[in-house]
């Protein structure tokens, strides 16, 4: 498909500079670890729960390294030696540990080769749990019946699982593809993962392994009454991104939010944690058959849409890099980007038109995800009816994969259930009665529309070159993306970064990553 | 069962509603719309949208929380209750329980032009895939049309022996469509027809409560086929004999 | 322009039967006269006002006529004999005739040779009124700032012109181009206008040359203050067709709805009385510079728009080929057509964008009227205001000309203050941010769009064709347009049609003809 | 003067609503759905939508008369009434009538991580072609951007001097900010700090009232600029002298 008469050669071009970038940072996060890696790795063995002040005990574990031992080492080791010197199985060593308050540096390390034998039965218990949820999922999307390429997504956001339960099986039900459950406002700044069924959050739900269970149940019985396999998202990105793939992993997820990029500059991560963090999640989704999401999005809600349309290009080319070197195949990618232009700027629809045919034809085979006009929403909301009404029609005309539906209550509220249920029947018009849209128009030979798609491919090349030549920390530092600048060190989460020794091991990555050589 | 508007949360009792004011967009005519929405009995509102809307009028959209719960398993409406028949089954039931054909008469009356209404209900071709009376064994149907004054489809009514009058009623702007139905029940009333005929009507804005206050036998609003009317007109065809 | 690759001789052979439609009529159209022509003759030689009962004068002289004389040598012959034999000026006869309570017929017949230049300055000072008007406008149009090519038309409706003029005033202010002041349900089947101001309809406010008077009044204010020249449309159609016409041209309107089959077809006027009728209306309008406005949409509103798209075309080339015949030129031709298919028809937005390019490439010259969704439009508000938005841009993409607004509240009631400007905001937000959408896109070559278009056009041909063998009078009795069917002698009207006598005379007639041949 | 909605007729006191209702589409829910439009005070209603949103629960558009006549006159409004003045002028006021710089500390407190706004008011760049603080000569701006919680934002703004604390909050669920915003006052008092600064918030669902409601000096909703805010904290600081 070439409707733009896009230049191939600079396509090529940015691809290696993105390529550069990656493999530069790829060299600083093979040399650490993170304690939410660590802790990732201890809830891949099969260790959940809390201690009596709520404490998970991942944490708990992983702290008594942090206080007695030494997690650059891994906190593989550690587990292995003390399952090796008390000779209890994990399950009655967890009780003993718990009752009697001992510390997981206790015992003697043991030789590094050892670790794999005696943790495998554990993590490959879970693995296996992992890679079943693949396969129904592979089977229950074959099974589905799909009317459209593309997914409508909504989101629930009550703070109430159980209410966000109600409210997602009405929207499943109206037509909705996908249902993501928004997170609580600052979780993703926790340094730990809620445990349980919660009832209690504020414009969200916090993001726990029990409501991802009660959520994947409910919308498994939509599935079986209607044949429609609901998708399921939540949110990775935060300083619990390897922790959050993990369960959502367990849990049968199917699109996880996983971006360092959203995290470092929205959220005030520190970068060299979330790079960190970000691989090893990615390597888990890559295993699971959990699409990513992206948050290149995001970038416009504080910088200009019209001038700077190419850095979401450019961050896209970026994420596509890691992802590739976390072995997720392209139709995993699910790079973000949105309609965010203003809409009194003169034909902004054709710009948005031309950025959205754009990013599909760069990212062919990318299940990309397509944010709705938020920014230039406001509390109009037969206004915003429209603009989602004239969002849709990109998305049908342009094919977006994953289509997030724009909220008439944008400006006001997180969605109320009719909100949705007029969201969903909005793009339903749209994508029956424009159903062939996209082949049926083409674009005029050297327009405005294939012009605005040229101009901001040549400019994207341009920023991957500074980039790869200013590095991306420091390109972050310098403000690059969303004019936000973040300096390399400051942020929230570096504390929890660690130097792999050289007898550092992960059984997880390990395994994983053999798994990927073995395809 | 108590029941109030849902958002949300069960029973959080949100509204949305948007209205005009007749003063320039100001802090105070928010606060004006706010005191609005304030005296519908709505707590915690939020002016979420003003807009000057010129020329001395400005326009708000404002959510709030009524505090008004109310019952639900009270609510008791005049409601047709016999489910439609097939078209088959009302043939049948007018063959052998009134054993001769039954004769409509109907007509979008007054002053209103719309025949789409009436039309849907009486013709051949019906509406989304229902057929119409006219096609029913065993009825007779006169669609007179539009515009016909109440006078002349009594007229019409009388010379065709009509069994049932059909009427159909799409203008309401300043309640037209009540002083004419209305007119019709006392013209026939005073003709001594009221009692002879089964007097029905239909139209967006028709419902059966209303069509009963006015002193109709029945009302049809939106999404009723000739099912509908037929299988309650013959039904009292049958009760009167 | 030919975006959609029709067939040229087709749309010429379309013209050609058409044309032929028109003239058979015309014969019939030259032979007779009627009340209402007779009236407006009266009205255009300065004669106004009511009698004690209400009657409008026009209408009392003429029954007198009916009464005692013989209305085939047309009123004109009467009124020069009156004022002939009483030796008065028009006024003072006409006050003569109130006070005594004559009759038109008690004057002895004068040659018809004479009648002209008795008449003559009567009728020379309202036209010299109109023409005047004529030249008002064309330079308040030259001297007001317009952004689009296309007009919003907005309609005010309470039924009472104060109130009316408040709203459109507002409208205008807004952005509004055109206001269309709605007429009473039922007017149009009286066979009189009513007089003065009125502040009492329904569905609608009276015509009425004081109610056009006050509104263009409020509507001149607008262009001072805007420098914006609104334009102010009413309805002819009817039994007062050309009664209306003559009134909107002394009061400077600029658009009238005027369209014979509009009256057969849905307000069941005799087919005869009405063409006649039209035929003098279009006269004046061509002599006033009035855009009429023909209601080809209305078909669809009644028969499916999908199947019946060829009948409204079909009838656009008759109506252009009657306007021609009364010497209006294209730019006055304000042929109409709808946006009224189905939404849920699989792609019915691109149906839709068939038939209004169509239209557009087929009367390039004319100022098409294009109407909004109304029959798929429910009470679901903001439903409503997502169709009208698919229809805005149709418009913009197809460049049509008098763009009627959608109202959310369609299916409700007639528009509310709020419901209008919420429609204003939704055309210009399309307006501007698809700007150039029509230069932009191309279609496919032999897509949908462009066979659908070929497919209507096809028809049409042959729907003429068949029109031009069995007649129009035959034709509308067998129902061909709006699944209608009207009987060749029945609905309102027909007892208000004459012969013409051989020494018929209408001044006025006579006068406008002349000067388009001048020209 | 007394005012009503406006829907086309002057006073005629017409309203929009729409809610959902949790129970199915019937004529008992549009039964219901009026009952609750009668609830608020609204006469002549009419329930002009209905609609199954799945799940037990239906969908209504509502149009109805209130009769609740408001005074417009009466209404008063916590209004900041000072119009502002041009960043020259404000500037000017700083130099005449402060002769010092004047130090702003700003952020998007807790959780919050909304930082669009703060930044339309603090930041060089600005808002809408409205340049922000940092532009202005005579003033010190202290942008400490998003999840900034109190205790430390308080710790900043005494490190800094700050003479106006400026507060941005735009996540209002479940009225998490007004916890929030009251926490800060509470935490300012106990520092016996709360006098010594001037304290202002903003944000979309912010208005003045309920900034003084709060314990707030000011608040600013949508729409706000920069010249507003330092046209306020100027005349105050001018005013403590
Ligand atoms: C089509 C239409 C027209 C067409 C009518 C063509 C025709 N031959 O019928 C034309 C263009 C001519 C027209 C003209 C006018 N219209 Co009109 N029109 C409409 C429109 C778009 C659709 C109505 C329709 O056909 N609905 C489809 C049918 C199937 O639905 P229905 O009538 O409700 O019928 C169903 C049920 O109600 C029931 N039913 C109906 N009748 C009966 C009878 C019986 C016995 C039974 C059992 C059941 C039954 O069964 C039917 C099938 O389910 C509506 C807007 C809308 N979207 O609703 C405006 C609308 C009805 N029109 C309106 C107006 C004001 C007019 C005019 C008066 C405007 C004017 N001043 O010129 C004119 C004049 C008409 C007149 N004198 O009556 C207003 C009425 C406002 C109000 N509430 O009073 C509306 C709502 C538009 C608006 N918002 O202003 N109109
Ligand atoms: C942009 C945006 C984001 C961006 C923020 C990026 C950034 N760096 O700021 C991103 C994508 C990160 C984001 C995330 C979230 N968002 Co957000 N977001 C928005 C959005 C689209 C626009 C807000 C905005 O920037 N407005 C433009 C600015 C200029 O307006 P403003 O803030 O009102 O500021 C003006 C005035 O209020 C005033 N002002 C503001 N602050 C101050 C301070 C002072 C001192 C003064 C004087 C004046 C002042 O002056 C400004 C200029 O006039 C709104 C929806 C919308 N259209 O409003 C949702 C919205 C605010 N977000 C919302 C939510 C729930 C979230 C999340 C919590 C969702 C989640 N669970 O993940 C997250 C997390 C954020 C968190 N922890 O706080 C909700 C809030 C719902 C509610 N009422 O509680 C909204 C309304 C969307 C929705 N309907 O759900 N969001
Ligand atoms: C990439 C990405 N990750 C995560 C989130 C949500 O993060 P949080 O839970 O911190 O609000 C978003 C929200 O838009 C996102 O775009
Ligand atoms: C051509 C034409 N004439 C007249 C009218 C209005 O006629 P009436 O005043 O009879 O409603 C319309 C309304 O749509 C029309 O399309």
């Amino acid at each position: 498909m070439n409707k733009l008469n896009l230049n191939f050669n600079q396509i090529i071009a940015c691809r290696e500079r993105a390529e550069a970038i990656a493999i530069n940072v790829q060299q600083f996060i093979d040399k650490h670890t993170t304690v939410s890696i660590e802790r990732t790795v201890l809830r891949l063995l099969g260790i959940d729960g809390i201690d009596e002040f709520g404490v998970p005990i991942p944490n708990k574990i992983v702290s008594d390294v942090l206080k007695l031992g030494n997690l650059s080492l891994g906190i593989s080791l550690y587990m292995a030696s003390a399952l090796h010197f008390t000779g209890l199985n994990l399950n009655d060593f967890l009780a003993k540990y718990m009752k009697e308050d001992l510390n997981i540096c206790s015992y003697p390390l043991i030789d590094v080769k050892l670790v794999d034998d005696i943790l495998k039965p554990y993590y490959e218990k879970h693995l296996k749990k992992i890679k079943n949820n693949k396969i129904s999922r592979t089977k229950f999307l074959q099974d589905s019946i799909r009317e459209s390429n593309t997914d409508l997504y909504v989101i629930v956001a009550t703070g109430n699982i159980d209410e966000d339960v109600t409210q997602a099986v009405a929207a499943a039900k109206a037509g909705a593809d996908i249902i993501a459950v928004i997170r609580s406002t600052g979780q993703s700044l926790l340094d730990f993962v809620p445990f349980g069924k919660t009832t209690e959050g504020f414009g969200g739900t916090y993001a726990t392994q029990e409501n991802f269970k009660i959520m994947r149940t409910a919308l498994d019985k939509v599935y079986e009454e209607e044949k429609r396999y609901i998708k399921l998202v939540n949110y990775a990105s935060g300083l619990c991104m390897p922790e959050i793939a993990a369960m959502g992993a367990l849990e049968r997820l199917d699109v996880l939010l996983n971006d360092s990029m959203y995290g470092i500059i929205f959220r005030d991560i520190n970068m060299k944690r979330t790079f960190v963090d970000q691989y090893f999640s990615r390597l888990i989704n890559a295993y699971s058959g959990i699409i990513i999401n992206t948050g290149e999005d995001n970038y416009l809600t504080t910088s200009d849409a019209v001038s700077e349309a190419h850095t979401v290009l450019a961050s896209q080319f970026i994420n596509e890099a890691f992802a590739k070197k976390a072995h997720l195949p392209e139709n995993l990618m699910g790079l973000g980007h949105a309609f965010e232009i203003n809409p009194d700027v003169e034909n902004s629809f054709l710009l948005e038109l031309a950025q959205a045919e754009m990013a599909r034809e760069i990212f062919p085979n990318a299940p990309l995800k397509y944010m709705p006009p938020t920014k230039y929403i406001n509390g109009n909301i037969f206004r915003a009816y429209q603009q989602n009404a004239m969002f849709n029609i990109v998305t049908t005309a342009t094919n977006q994969s994953i289509h997030l539906l724009g909220m008439m209550t944008e400006a006001i509220h997180t969605p109320f259930m009719s909100d949705r249920y007029l969201a969903i029947k909005n793009a339903k018009m749209v994508q029956k009665s424009m159903k062939s849209l996209g082949e049926e128009i083409e674009f005029k030979k050297d327009g405005l529309i294939q012009k605005r798609a040229q101009t901001v491919l040549s400019e994207a090349n341009e920023l991957l070159e500074q980039i790869s030549r200013d590095g991306m920390f420091n390109s972050l530092a310098n403000g690059v993306f969303a004019d936000t600048k973040r300096p390399i060190d400051g942020g929230k989460g570096l504390d929890g970064v660690f130097k792999k020794d050289k007898n550092y091991i992960n059984v997880i990555a390990n395994r994983m990553e053999a798994s990927f050589s073995e395809n | 069962m108590k029941i109030k508007p849902y958002g949300d949360t069960l029973n959080d009792g949100k509204v949305q509603l948007s209205f005009t004011l007749p003063v320039e967009r100001s802090p105070k005519g928010i606060a004006a719309a706010k005191e609005i929405a304030k005296s519908m009995g709505l707590i915690n509102t939020s002016v979420v949208h003003s807009e000057s809307i010129e020329n001395g009028f400005s326009f708000y959209i404002v959510y709030g929380t009524t505090i008004n719960a109310i019952e639900f398993d009270e609510i008791h409406v005049e409601e047709i209750t016999q489910t439609a028949l097939s078209r088959k089954d009302i043939e049948k039931l007018i063959s052998e329980k009134l054993g001769r054909e039954i004769v409509f008469v109907g007509a979008s009356t007054g002053t209103d032009a719309h025949t789409v209404g009436i039309d849907a209900i009486m013709n051949m071709k019906g509406f989304a895939g229902h057929y119409g009376l006219e096609r029913y064994s065993g009825v007779v149907a006169h669609n007179l049309g539009s515009q016909v004054l109440n006078e002349e489809f009594i007229k019409e009514a009388i010379e065709k022996k009509a069994d049932v009058l059909l009427v159909s009623q799409t203008v309401t702007q300043k309640d037209v469509h009540l002083k004419n139905l209305v007119e019709l029940v006392e013209l026939l009333e005073a003709e001594g027809l009221r009692d002879k005929v089964i007097l029905i009507v239909g139209g967006a804005r028709i419902t059966h409560e209303i069509a009963k206050e006015l002193g109709f036998d029945a009302g049809f609003g939106p999404g009723s086929f000739a099912e509908d009317v037929a299988t309650f007109a013959v039904n009292e065809l049958i009760n009167k004999k």
